[in-house]
């Protein structure tokens, strides 16, 4: 298990050697966002940029729009093409410990029952490298989530910025199968061990952002028909889908077909309980009302979640409250609830 | 400015004559506020105005269905007025508290601007025409010019159309329309094919969050045309095409509505640059037509109304 | 119209106006001002005494100013209702403020000069808009004399002269000496086919009634002359174009095919200068007396009336019917239709015939109490609308209107609602609405989308 | 279609489609593959989803019984775009169909016990597949009472189940209607008074219903005042769902995803958002 | 694939009082028009939808015409006025995003102008060959296929 190291300037020179044997992602703007694309030597610069990406890790594994199948009316009637993920391994580098974190609660969910085979084969494929924040943002509140902006245990490999250098630490059987044949890497001391640490700590306490989850699912259902309460925190709120499609925890989704009879696709796209054509049916509508869907967002993070699968569906990443147009914030809402 | 609001906005809950007061509170993020909407006396103290009061609370009227308070800038007041115009809002049913601005700062400019990310920044504070920024422990200044929004630095009409307070004096409209059109212009001189290629990258990222349409002024249906099913216009999935029909015809449903209030662009989680296409249909709408949304509350709607002499050089 | 008054479903408004019309088909809300004419209907029994004594002399309207009538009058003997009327402009009582010699002499204390208008408001079930032309004013001739001439008259002057009942009581006399003429033109096209005095339509009447007129004077005064100068004859109906060549053959009337370029005054006679196209000659006419064949024109505020109806009209000001061959007497607003002249310049049978078939449309309209409609007809899912009224904006025919319910929790919601009877079913409320909640049945989006994607593929 | 793949529905075909009144129609439906029959099972209350390839997929209960298996049937209200689309079926047409999904009627709970249908409109759809479930295996419970109500004579839904029912002497059938019509002899009046007119005992007893969200509120103080607990009265919830398998999240409510942790609940389990949300 | 000769396929929304009643008259008169053009009859101008024009543009036709009556001439007093006014933004929109302009063409047919129905729609067409095929929303998820 021994950690190894590598000067920032190698780091090109090791994304080469490894793009060579699958695909490797690294966080990156040229598209006006942040968002993970392949590795090419042009945008190589995120180490010095990079906070977090806009939208989430999930949009890798669960993206925004996938085929499920083929169908095609035939002479003998349908028949159905399954439509997978490509087998292709891929390695993405710069994975916040917030995201592999909810990358491994909403696996919880598409494990559960019944298997989700779209998402666990992507899954299956990835090799995530982990980059721990030493300057965590203004909108993090990870530390109050049972996490810490520079740990983690749900990558497969863990780095650290030291300054010029990368400590790269082995959290997984795989992790530590990519790190054994990594090149140009060299061994690590315990002092760079130590110095991690205390970097980590220090992140840790710069967080300022805080909640308390103490008996939150409790409180959370003494409080579900609190109209008053859900319709004040919910008065600002716009009904767009921007705080679910930038959550990497959010996972609701729908399923269409491509409008042709004979030979279409089925595909599955991600949908948000802000919208009220989510719950619509044709005679009615549960959650028309704007409070409601609202309080459906918290309930299911913070309630459903935990009862069902003991963790709160929510990393602290801060998304929700910084890409908001009118700045409905979640800690607000949650530390409201405590105080009630 | 603040004290006379807090002032006015207390008066008007005292005395009966509005449910809620919409305003400005501050953000719980920095450099942001956050809308703050009320009927309690005591959070009037939250209220606030400064530089960085981007949004247009002129759809709130709509869904408070009570008697509103409402605070807004020059650009929000024109999408008050088209409300008006559309029969969402009762002008007897608000009180306009008018906020003279002088442009709304773009954090993202001025992140661009000195290279450094909203976290590193401690401070922003103006002094005249510039802003002194205080990042890291340096201090930068920057032109306020050169960090407010590319709508802002085209404004036509700084002081509120239509008000009922005017919080502070009218500001003479130095619109530097160059500037603002900027990438308007740069699109335009294109080629169509390499415009369609922009268009179709910028509506690849698209992630179908309608931010863009909720929050919107213009977009107040109670049913937006791409949540009707019979028939499947647009498929709801986001595809670039799909994305970019369904931008195109919210585009053309905003046309004669839209006053460039940039929220639109602004809310885009993804960076597609939105204003171009909407502040682009506000010039051809005025080129058209001779019409500029919110300008008027009495004036026809354009795409209710025409005229006989209404261009039609274009039809064969 | 005697029999037609003495009808009881039939009530007779004379002197009347309709101000305002709301409502639609079969439920029309109809304001209507009946203007004070200062007599008492009801109690006037007709005798006459007051117009026979009346002081004061106008020129008659009906008599084409050719004859007089009094300040109390009734327009022509056979008026219905038989009741005579105060002109305010002329009446002594008006202008002076004394005489009062109708009042004194009213057996049955019929006249009341405080009279007012009333106002009248009721609903109806259809409209039937019958009214009718203006003569088109000759004098913008300057070249027949502008109307300096007293012995160039218009055709209808010429009837009253022919008429028994006329100023002249039937005896054909110039107006300038009262001799009998001898020679006279009728000059045809006159405020018909003129592109330059804006009127390019032929007023089709004015052939015939020439022609009739022609041989009544032939008739009337066996020694007369008639020379006709006209562009083309238009003899296009039953018996005409034979009744046009007895004209020419039995009654010796002249036609001249060409137009007259000028009139002027030589002693007692009038020169009448034109062309004679078939010949291709210049031809100067002695004349006695002038008759014009003054065109039709649409009644001078049949624009205002057309916006208080909401019916279209063309550029001249004659009503527009709902289409020209499948439905000539139908307007675009369903329940209102048209007869006469007011739609186009029509001769008598086709009034008649229009008139019987606006009656008859209006009789099958009530014959039933529901009515069968086009099915094409726009709906609104009031459950997505949002009602911003843009569809109420562009909607021709102001069939959509605001409704106000009770929902089933007792609140009350207002709401748009399509009157079926009215729609047309263009669709410009269809692709206006922008949240697609309404829906042209038989026209829908889905049937439309359908379509599409069939012929893309 | 072989695979393992939980989205990938079975090819079916129709059989035969019954109109049962002006807006629902029930379909019967086979396996295309005789193979994948043999393997299939499900148990009253389940529910599947049903694909129009092109159109997309909607969800309905197997509204026949499990003790019938010669083909399976689903009825359907045409509200939407889907629903639509399955109005348009005809015999040999083919749909999708994925599952048994969700849970069903507690058999358990109710063996042995007097039992109590109610059901309204097309929701006597679930509650058939248990009917005839029951009287397959009738020594099994005690007495049982069928209540069906709909808004006139021709709302009535599974008129030829109700026939057989009403001559059969396996269960005591009530039938009414909210408004009759000239032809109409039998019971008129709303389910909840009819209920209480007929008064079963709560003894012993489970009241099962489903039936549209006005008539489950009053049915449900019906049977308080005829003493039946919570715990004692089972529902079937209907709620919007995509994947039918507890993961698109739109049938999420408080702590249960209706799909996945029902859709058969008591109303014990229910009753905190049932008011809330239904 | 490249074998058979590519020809446009066009829509034509034409309102059912004018401009349908000249292209059947342009046909009664026996007036060649290609038969590349396909026919959605609409009752007015004004009922067209710009999404009717985006759609079919989305689905790979080639060209879309919409013609309705010429102004005054409305069957329904005002429809076209109304749509000359959308079609006015829907153009300069279109052209603004790279949409060829060649490929949405607005016209104004009377029921009595069936040669000049005739005429639109050839020079329409002929438009439309010249840009070539409609590739604008070619949907690279089912090339492969």
């Amino acid at each position: 298990m021994g950690n190894k190291k590598i000067k920032k300037d190698q780091l090109n020179t090791l994304f080469n050697e490894l793009s060579k044997d699958c695909s490797v992602l690294v966080p990156t703007r040229s598209k006006g966002y942040i968002g993970f694309d392949l590795w090419d030597e042009n945008n190589g610069d995120f180490i010095g940029w990079y906070k977090n990406t806009t939208i989430p890790l999930k949009a890798n594994f669960f993206p925004k729009v996938e085929d499920m199948f083929r169908f095609n009316k035939g002479e003998g009637g349908y028949e159905i093409k399954e439509i997978l993920p490509e087998e292709e391994s891929q390695i993405i580098f710069g994975v916040r410990p917030c995201d592999a974190r909810a990358l491994k609660i909403i696996g919880t969910l598409f494990a559960d029952t019944y298997k989700d085979p779209y998402f666990l084969k992507r899954r299956e494929n990835a090799i995530l490298i982990g980059l721990g924040c030493n300057e965590p943002c203004d909108t993090c509140f990870c530390a109050s989530m049972g996490a810490s902006p520079g740990e983690s245990q749900d990558v497969d490999l863990l780095c650290t910025d030291m300054g010029d250098e990368l400590l790269f630490e082995t959290v997984s059987k795989k992790g530590e199968d990519l790190l054994s044949n990594m090149r140009g890497l060299s061994d690590s001391s315990d002092g760079d061990s130590s110095k991690a640490k205390e970097l980590r700590e220090a992140a840790n306490n710069k967080i300022q952002r805080k909640i308390d989850t103490s008996n939150l699912k409790e409180k959370m259902r003494a409080n579900f028909e609190n109209r008053e309460y859900w319709e004040n925190v919910s008065m600002k709120c716009m009904s767009c889908g921007i705080c679910t499609y930038v959550c990497p925890t959010c996972h609701c989704f729908d399923i269409h077909d491509e409008n042709n009879k004979k030979d279409g696709l089925r595909v599955r796209n991600w949908d948000s309980c802000k919208f009220p054509l989510f719950t619509r049916m044709p005679m009615e509508n549960p959650r028309h009302e704007k409070w409601r869907r609202v309080r459906q967002r918290y309930h299911h993070k913070f309630e459903y979640y935990d009862m069902n699968f003991g963790v709160i569906a929510c990393t602290g990443c801060g998304r929700c409250i910084r890409e908001c147009p009118v700045n409905v914030d979640v800690t607000q809402i949650i530390t409201g609830i405590q105080s009630l | 400015m603040e004290n006379r609001l807090k002032e006015e906005a207390g008066k008007l809950l005292k005395e009966g004559k509005v449910d809620y007061i919409v305003g400005y509170g501050k953000g719980s993020v920095k450099f942001r506020t956050s809308p703050l909407i009320t009927n309690k006396e005591e959070e009037l103290e939250n209220l606030v105005i400064n530089p960085f009061i981007a949004n247009n609370l002129s759809r709130y009227p709509i869904e408070l269905k009570a008697r509103v308070g409402i605070v807004v800038k020059g650009c929000d007041s024109r999408s008050l007025i088209s409300l008006i115009q559309d029969k969402k809002v009762n002008r007897e049913d608000v009180v306009i508290l008018g906020v003279p601005c002088e442009g709304v700062v773009d954090i993202k400019k001025i992140e661009k601007h000195i290279g450094k990310d909203i976290d590193q920044i401690e401070e922003i504070k103006r002094e005249g025409e510039n802003l002194t920024i205080q990042a890291n422990g340096s201090n930068q200044t920057l032109s306020f010019k050169d960090a407010i929004f590319d709508k802002c630095l085209g404004c036509e009409y700084p002081t509120p159309l239509e008000y009922d307070v005017l919080l502070g004096t009218e500001i003479s409209p130095k619109p530097d329309m160059e500037k603002s059109l900027m990438r308007i212009k740069e699109l335009e001189n294109m080629d169509a094919t390499d415009r369609w290629s922009y268009w179709r990258e910028e509506f690849s990222k698209c992630i179908r969050c309608y931010g863009c349409k909720n929050v919107c002024p213009a977009c107040f249906c109670e049913r937006c045309f791409i949540d009707v099913n019979i028939p499947q216009w647009v498929n709801t999935y986001a595809t670039w095409q799909d994305n970019l029909v369904f931008q195109l015809i919210r585009t053309l449903h905003v046309a004669g509505r839209c006053s460039d209030c940039g929220e639109c662009e602004r809310a885009c989680p993804v960076g597609i640059p939105l204003r171009s296409l909407q502040r682009k249909m506000v010039e051809e709408v005025k080129d058209l037509f001779d019409y500029e949304a919110g300008v008027d509350k009495d004036a026809l709607p354009v795409f209710t109304h025409y005229e006989d002499t209404d261009p039609e050089e274009f039809i064969k | 119209m005697v029999e037609s008054s003495q009808n009881e479903n039939i009530e007779i408004l004379t002197y009347s106006e309709v101000e305002e019309v709301g409502g639609y088909i079969g439920n029309f809300d109809v304001k209507i001002r009946k203007k004070a004419r200062f007599v008492d209907i009801d109690k006037c029994t007709g005798c006459g005494t007051c117009y026979q004594k009346c002081p004061v002399k106008v020129p008659s309207e009906f008599d084409m100013e050719m004859g007089m009538r009094k300040a109390i009058y009734v327009p022509f003997p056979q008026a219905v209702p038989n009741v005579p009327v105060i002109d305010k402009e002329h009446c002594r009582m008006f202008t002076k403020g004394k005489c009062s010699i109708c009042q004194k002499l009213c057996q049955a204390d019929a006249v009341d000069y405080e009279q007012k208008d009333e106002i009248i408001e009721d609903r109806f079930g259809a409209i039937v808009v019958a009214t009718g032309y203006d003569l088109f004013d000759a004098s913008v001739y300057g070249e027949y004399g502008g109307g300096r001439f007293k012995d160039v008259i218009t055709g209808l002057q010429l009837e009253r002269l022919i008429s028994p009942a006329g100023p002249t009581g039937g005896h054909i006399k110039r107006p300038s000496d009262g001799k009998e003429p001898k020679n006279v033109v009728f000059i045809q096209c006159v405020g018909s086919r003129d592109i330059e005095k804006g009127v390019p339509y032929c007023s089709n009447v004015c052939c015939m009634y020439t022609a009739k007129q022609a041989v009544l004077l032939k008739e009337h005064l066996p020694e007369v002359q008639t020379n006709i100068f006209y562009m083309d004859i238009r003899s296009a109906g039953k018996n005409y174009e034979q009744f046009v060549q007895r004209t020419m053959e039995q009654y010796g009337a002249l036609y001249i095919r060409g137009r007259v370029s000028k009139i002027y005054q030589r002693g007692d006679k009038l020169i009448v200068k034109g062309a004679d196209t078939l010949v291709g000659i210049q031809v100067e006419v002695e004349a006695d007396m002038v008759v014009l064949a003054t065109g039709i024109t649409p009644r001078h505020d049949s624009k205002n009336l057309a916006g208080i109806l909401s019916i279209p009209y063309d550029q001249f000001g004659f009503f527009t019917e709902l289409h020209p061959k499948l439905a000539p007497i139908e307007t675009v607003t369903s329940g209102i239709f048209l007869t006469g002249a007011c739609q186009a310049p029509k001769d008598i049978p086709d009034t008649v015939a229009s008139a019987s078939g606006a009656a008859a449309k209006v009789a099958s309209l009530f014959s039933s109490d529901e009515m069968s409609m086009e099915p094409l007809v726009s709906t609104i899912d009031t459950a997505v609308c949002s009602m911003c009224k843009a569809c109420v904006e562009v909607c021709p025919y102001g069939a959509i209107q605001e409704e106000e319910i009770t929902l089933r929790d007792g609140t009350k919601k207002k709401q748009l609602i399509v009157l079926e009877s009215v729609c047309h079913g263009c669709g410009a409320c269809v692709s206006t609405c922008r949240s697609s909640c309404i829906m042209l049945r038989g026209m829908t989006d889905e049937q439309i989308f359908d379509e599409l994607m069939a012929v893309a593929q | 279609m072989e695979g393992d793949n939980v989205y990938i529905p079975h090819v079916m075909k129709i059989e035969k489609v019954i109109q049962e009144t002006g807006n629902i129609k029930t379909f019967h439906f086979n396996f295309k593959d005789q193979s994948q029959k043999d393997k299939f099972t499900f148990k009253s209350g389940q529910f599947a989803e049903y694909s129009i390839f092109g159109e997309g997929e909607a969800t309905f209960c197997v509204s026949s019984s499990p003790t019938r298996m010669d083909h399976l049937e689903f009825s359907v209200m045409k509200a939407g775009k889907v629903t639509a689309a399955i109005h348009e079926l005809q015999e040999g047409d083919e749909i999708g169909f994925r599952g048994p999904y969700g849970n069903w009627f507690p058999l358990d709970l109710l063996q042995g016990k007097n039992l109590v249908f109610v059901g309204g409109g097309i929701g006597l759809a679930p509650l058939r597949s248990l009917i005839w479930n029951v009287i397959d295996n009738r020594d099994s419970y005690g007495d049982v009472i069928v209540l069906y109500g709909a808004r006139s004579p021709a709302d009535l839904s599974f008129k030829y189940d109700l026939e057989a029912w009403d001559k059969g002497d396996a269960i005591d059938m009530y039938t009414t209607v909210d408004r009759g019509d000239d032809a109409w002899t039998g019971r008129v009046g709303l389910i909840p008074p009819v209920l209480e007119e007929i008064g079963p005992s709560a003894q012993d007893t489970v009241a099962i219903t489903c039936g549209p969200p006005i008539m489950i509120k009053f049915t449900l103080q019906s049977l308080a005042k005829l003493g039946f607990t919570p715990e004692q009265i089972v529902t079937t919830l209907e709620m919007k769902m995509k994947c039918g398998i507890g993961k698109c999240g739109r049938c999420n409510i408080g702590n249960i995803y209706v799909c996945k942790d029902g859709p058969v609940f008591t109303y014990a389990q229910i009753q905190n958002f049932l008011s809330d949300e239904f | 694939m490249e074998e058979t000769k590519w020809e446009p396929k066009v829509v034509g929304f034409l309102c059912h009082w004018c401009s349908y009643a000249g292209a059947d008259l342009s046909g009664s008169a026996r007036l060649e028009y290609p038969h590349n053009i396909r026919i959605i009859r609409i009752p007015c101008s004004g009922r067209v939808d710009p999404m009717f024009i985006l759609r079919a543009l989305q689905n790979g036709v080639d060209g879309v015409i919409v013609s309705g009556c010429h102004p005054g001439d409305c069957h329904y007093q005002s429809g076209n006025f109304h749509a000359r006014r959308k079609f006015a933004v829907i153009r300069r929109l279109l052209d603004y995003v790279g949409i060829e302009p060649e490929r949405v063409q607005f016209s104004w047919v009377a029921a009595s102008e069936g040669p000049k129905m005739a005429q639109v729609i050839n020079e329409f067409v002929e438009g439309v060959r010249k840009v070539g095929p409609n590739r604008l929303f070619k949907d690279e998820r089912r090339d492969g296929e």
